[in-house]
């Protein structure tokens, strides 16, 4: 037994490390650190993508021949741990980790020669068009409609916590295109162009005053029959196929220590009365605890690599590592606010909280940060599988009960 | 033993509800959006209307024009006040600065003060944590030196609640015997700078630094440590009376919401874990009703402790119940358009203030 | 609003202090203290019992005309705290609280006469025959046989969880008389005599050595039919009314308290590197939360008092001094397994722990008694309705989900 | 990178296993009460037969007549052995003494008394813990005062685990430096007073009062403090992997029970709030298991830090998992027939020795 990488592993490590050194700027990183949600805007993140576009390193969850790296389970590891330490912006997982893979897997020459590129170069951004109002995860229920004239669909629904779709210019949705059979086979995955009329798009605020999701209205849109991907009524399947491509291995654990570093080094300076916050024993026992919570993570997150690198089945554990690092992101961040005492009530609206034109912060940068990273992180027990879904999975696929 | 409200009380009550129902009733969260676009965070005509039913005076006595409310009318009528999800703050600035005042009545501008405060002609608010003190209310740096008959202030002051528009500062600092005093300074007196700023919960707040601020020495309110040792009591016994009449709503809109939401073909309330987690919530709000109420009705010696207690009990056990509301509503419960949000954000602003959950309980078992 | 007693009451109170002061011996409050099980054995109870019944003040949940006190709901609470503070042994609710008030009501002048004095003079002691292996709390399910033969009834079963049946002079048993009818319907409450051919008594050990509760087997065992009580066919109503009847006010909060206020006295005298263990931060502020949670609960089950003193029922709420009476006992107990360190960790079979041939402890005698005491203690969530039945009557009776 | 024990590792557990297998297989609760009612509080035959296998010289390097196991080995040893419910101090007895003894097995006497460990003819114990010192393992009251070539020790020991029936007792004292030592002691010798009792999980410890007792110079082991830092660290890693052990076979029974047992109807792991326990509990040990193998991986300058954390961990989890395994069990859970309690109870010693959680965390967040 060893946690050890190999040696050709550890060479890898070297070279994406030196890359992040030489070419990812302050600015991003710095945007990053700025960034209190949980995506970051494409001023930030579509500058990192051009930069990795132009190492060829972007695409490093798509086929070897759709321009992917080719990279094992372990470089994929490896290379996103070190971005993480290195504060490098998360990349938008719409296009590049959802939408890009099912097209180079299900979509005709045409459409792979139309799209795939356009994602790697940003200039086209996709958003989803999954949940709908009222029916959440449970996709069997969809309402969204498209019914077939000619060489098109007419769209129409509506479709709810769509990511970024202010800035999208492509939605790819699943839509209902035969209501006579059962739920399931009767969806179909069609790309659709939201810069044409009949798509609004309302603005939904979250608690601490950030865009990033939305409501789309859908009233008599156009999705063209050769931007539908796979056959009529296939859309359950792609469906499928895109949730298990968004599942494998996870890295979540090296931010999360390097936050807790970070809160660390904070507790180190923070008044308390004649000493500092770090003296405090109460506190310090939180911390650690929170700490051996997150290295536990880590550690799982390996084992499960681990079996990857084995051409094993990662399995439901990804289940498990998903409902530990919510909540240990959500506690982490509640530490935080508790951290800056009454400097970690102040919460500003106005954004972006990076570059030049950010607003003071009242005592230190961070506790400007640390009210809206609480208030938005109480989403990842929520969105992609709130933490009772996950569980249900456990306690069904795991323990069979 | 009798638990119900009194006559008087009742009809306390009565009063404060129909405010709440006559302004923020029917849009409780665009009401309270619109208020606090108001200068000074809040709703200027809610105030006056405020003042027009005398909640301004709540804790005055009658000598000082005030309706001479005790700890159980505080708690009856903050409840109801955090039940509406009000932005008005009766707590920072009619409660608070309201008992200081009073104390010191006999000098003639703090009369003038006071009577400005409860016809809500005038903003009033204290000013006495400072970034070093973390939690610790005892520890205060600012100075104030004597100056024939004046004293210069020296003081930096953060997390003024709703010191972003106020027109007076009640300021702590030490004398020169080293003693804690609080003075009386005019907001827009020279060498006050003050940095408004917005709290989670949408106040304003400021940053205040005075650099030798002149005031007469007769500015001083005679407020001692026994005094204000009481008026942090109170002033704890206010916000648990708010958090829990927010918890309360957050707990009624989530059983609702999970009675009629539907998810998998079933409401969401006839899952047993969401049952069994609104359970939980319904024990630590009876729990924390019991808390505020042993508070109000503990004898005056014990009242510092109990409020302690209350606050350390209540701030937690609110903070959770919130985290369930915004849980239990899924994707609705993290936006800004339900009151759950907003009542999340206005907890973690009263769990913190006048001492966090910690420090209120070590202040409860130092007691002991 | 006031938490007030009354004049009146108050005058009881110190009453009822007095007669403790002068009548409750030492041996007893030190068998108490010394028992780490829920039920104290008879050497201690009876002869608390004795003293009580010679003051007139044992039957205090019985009608007067039974030999009850007639005291208020207030007076009931004011006797039991003092009690509670006291150290007074717990007394024996089989006969006190659950058959004999069931006698009182539902018996024949005949019965009565036969019974209910030998209750309070404890010439009989009783247990109780409700649950069923693999029935547990699920009264419909019931298995145990009772056929008619004449003036008796031939019963044949088996019931478990049986508290303190290797004392018993009596059981009270519910029997299934009529296997045809629907499964409430067919179900009689019948006293049978313990000291009878066919009663087989198993005990059934604790995980800290205590015999408290036995399986009993019931083999061709006879019941008089004039020792049924109520109709046959009645026991599913008379079993209600016996749970009903064991509602009422809760008064758990003055005996926990008492206990947090002993372990804060000894966490100021156990060894702590330089200090104390008192001084620890971390030890203390459980220890307040702990009080906090007790307080809370102590003045929760005032208001519930205050609403028996109106004649309001206090419904449901007793579901949610239950829930909270049980966990904070196991709180207690665990901490004060931790307040002694490693002398917390012994754990002697032998019994009784008090009297003057009770085994030496290892450090001091509570350190001895806090192992089996936290052993023990897990039963206070699940007998009586677990906490997670609690939960289920609460979501249902209080919150209608 | 690889989680799967390696050949020589797999073989070790398949040996441990079929101990085990052999001796607890059929019916662990009654074959840990009879080996717990042996002389020493376990059973001689047992004993000697984990002698033949070879397993009481584990951690003891090749050199001094043992395996030569390292972390790796322990961690699956001490695991199976957790499993088993295995009444056999392997960690007090074994693994703990012989590392103490293996490093000083330059001197005669040492090497006979650790051969007769290896070969399961003397029980030798580790006499470390004071009632002063709680929870700090450097703190020690007792003395070694040089006499000639003798020292006399004086010291109160509790809480020596296993030894009611121990022959050589490892005392821990002051020299006259102050420096920690540790000598070897005859459990006979005059001046020694030994008090058995039974611990929660039925073993036999022992309060043992040391009044002047003479042994050679000679008899003092070649163990500093960082050495025996190395040994405390070994004790929590192996007092980690048997919890591990018993929290999965808790885990493993209490899913078997739940998936069976019917209440109102249906199968009790039917039930949603049952289900979410369940997953709580297996969340618990998979993070459990990751903290084992993270202590048993670290590099050896991390060892020690990575051992302290996984004791704070796995001691909290083992407790919470032990719990849940009771209450899901009901009536059945609290009383002594199943392995459910004497697995709680074997957790509650192991979780509280060479530290409790609380006092480990503190060791992980210094080292930090």
């Amino acid at each position: 037994m060893d946690m050890d990488f190999s040696a050709a592993d550890i060479a890898f490590q070297a070279e994406v490390r030196a890359f992040l050194a030489a070419e990812l700027p302050q600015r991003l990183r710095d945007g990053m650190n700025g960034t209190p949600s949980v995506f970051v805007e494409p001023d930030i993140g579509l500058e990192w993508q051009r930069i990795l576009h132009a190492k060829g390193w972007l695409a490093y969850h798509w086929p070897v021949a759709a321009g992917g790296t080719g990279w094992t389970p372990v470089q994929r590891y490896i290379f996103e741990k070190e971005c993480a330490l290195a504060d490098a912006p998360s990349l938008s997982v719409l296009g590049l980790r959802l939408v890009g893979p099912v097209i180079a897997h299900y979509g005709t020459p045409d459409q792979k020669a139309r799209f795939l590129s356009r994602i790697l170069t940003g200039e086209d951004l996709w958003c989803q068009g999954y949940s709908e109002p009222g029916s959440g995860s449970d996709l069997a229920s969809l309402k969204t409609r498209a019914v077939r004239d000619g060489d098109r669909y007419i769209v129409n629904g509506s479709k709810i916590w769509t990511t970024h779709a202010h800035y999208a210019d492509w939605m790819f949705c699943l839509a209902r295109t035969d209501p006579d059979v059962k739920p399931q086979a009767g969806i179909s995955f069609l790309l659709i162009n939201m810069r044409q009329p009949g798509v609004t798009i309302r603005p939904i605020i979250g608690m601490a005053g950030d865009h990033e999701v939305n409501q789309v209205f859908l009233d008599d849109v156009e999705a063209l029959v050769e931007n539908r991907i796979g056959e009529e009524g296939q859309g359950w399947t792609i469906a499928k196929f895109l949730l298990e491509n968004e599942r494998g291995g996870s890295c979540a654990a090296p931010r999360l220590l390097a936050d807790l570093d970070r809160l660390a080094g904070l507790a180190a300076v923070q008044p308390d009365g004649a000493g500092v916050l770090a003296d405090d024993r109460d506190f310090s026992r939180r911390l650690a605890r929170l700490r051996l919570e997150a290295e536990a993570l880590e550690t799982t997150e390996l084992r499960i690599l681990a079996e990857l690198a084995q051409g094993r089945a990662p399995g439901p554990q990804t289940s498990l590592t998903k409902l530990v690092a919510s909540s240990l992101r959500q506690h982490i961040d509640e530490l935080t606010v508790e951290c800056f005492g009454l400097d970690g009530l102040q919460l500003v609206t106005e954004r972006p909280l990076y570059g030049n034109e950010s607003p003071e912060p009242i005592g230190c940068k961070p506790a400007q940060l640390a009210m809206p990273t609480y208030l938005n992180s109480r989403a990842w027990t929520i969105f992609g599988g709130s933490n009772e879904v996950q569980k249900n999975i456990i306690a069904k696929t795991v323990l069979g009960l | 033993m009798n638990f119900d409200p009194g006559e008087d009380q009742a009809l306390l009550k009565t009063a404060v509800e129909r405010f709440v129902a006559d302004t923020y009733g029917a849009a409780p969260v665009e009401t309270r959006r619109m208020a606090q676009a108001g200068a000074a965070g809040f709703g200027a005509a809610h105030w006056a209307r405020l003042a027009e039913t005398g909640l301004l005076g709540l804790a005055v006595s009658a000598s000082g024009g005030g309706l001479g409310g005790g700890r159980v009318e505080v708690a009856v009528t903050m409840e109801a006040i955090g039940h509406g999800l009000v932005a008005e703050p009766l707590l920072e600035a009619a409660i608070i600065p309201g008992m200081l005042l009073d104390a010191a009545s006999h000098a003639a501008q703090q009369s003038t003060v006071l009577e400005g405060l409860v016809a809500g002609a005038s903003i009033v608010v204290l000013a006495h944590a400072e970034r070093a003190a973390r939690f610790d209310l005892d520890h205060v740096d600012g100075a104030a030196e004597a100056s024939g008959t004046d004293v210069a202030i020296h003081a930096g002051k953060t997390a003024v609640l709703v010191g972003g528009g106020a027109d007076w500062l009640i300021v702590s600092a030490r004398d020169a015997s080293g003693v804690t005093g609080f003075w009386l300074v005019p907001a827009a007196a020279p060498g006050v700078d003050r940095r408004p700023y917005r709290l989670a919960d949408g106040s304003l707040a400021a940053e205040v630094t005075l650099r030798g601020v002149v005031v007469p020495a007769g500015n001083r309110l005679a407020v001692d440590t026994a005094h204000f040792t009481a008026v942090i009591a109170m002033a704890r016994l206010a916000a648990c009376a708010e958090m829990l009449g927010l918890m309360t709503r957050l707990f009624e809109t989530t059983l609702d919401y999970v009675k009629t939401r539907r998810q998998f073909g079933q409401p969401l309330g006839s899952f047993q874990v969401i049952q069994h987690r609104m359970t939980d919530a319904y024990v630590l709000i009876e729990q924390a009703r019991s808390h505020l109420l042993r508070a109000a009705l503990a004898p005056d010696a014990r009242f510092a402790r109990a409020a302690a207690g209350a606050k350390a009990f209540i701030a937690d056990a609110a903070i959770t119940v919130a985290h369930t509301a915004v849980q239990m509503h899924g994707g609705m419960g993290i936006t800004d358009e339900l009151l759950v949000g907003h009542a999340l954000k206005r907890i973690r602003v009263l769990a913190l203030v006048f001492g966090d959950a910690g420090s209120a309980l070590d202040d409860y078992a130092r007691a002991a």
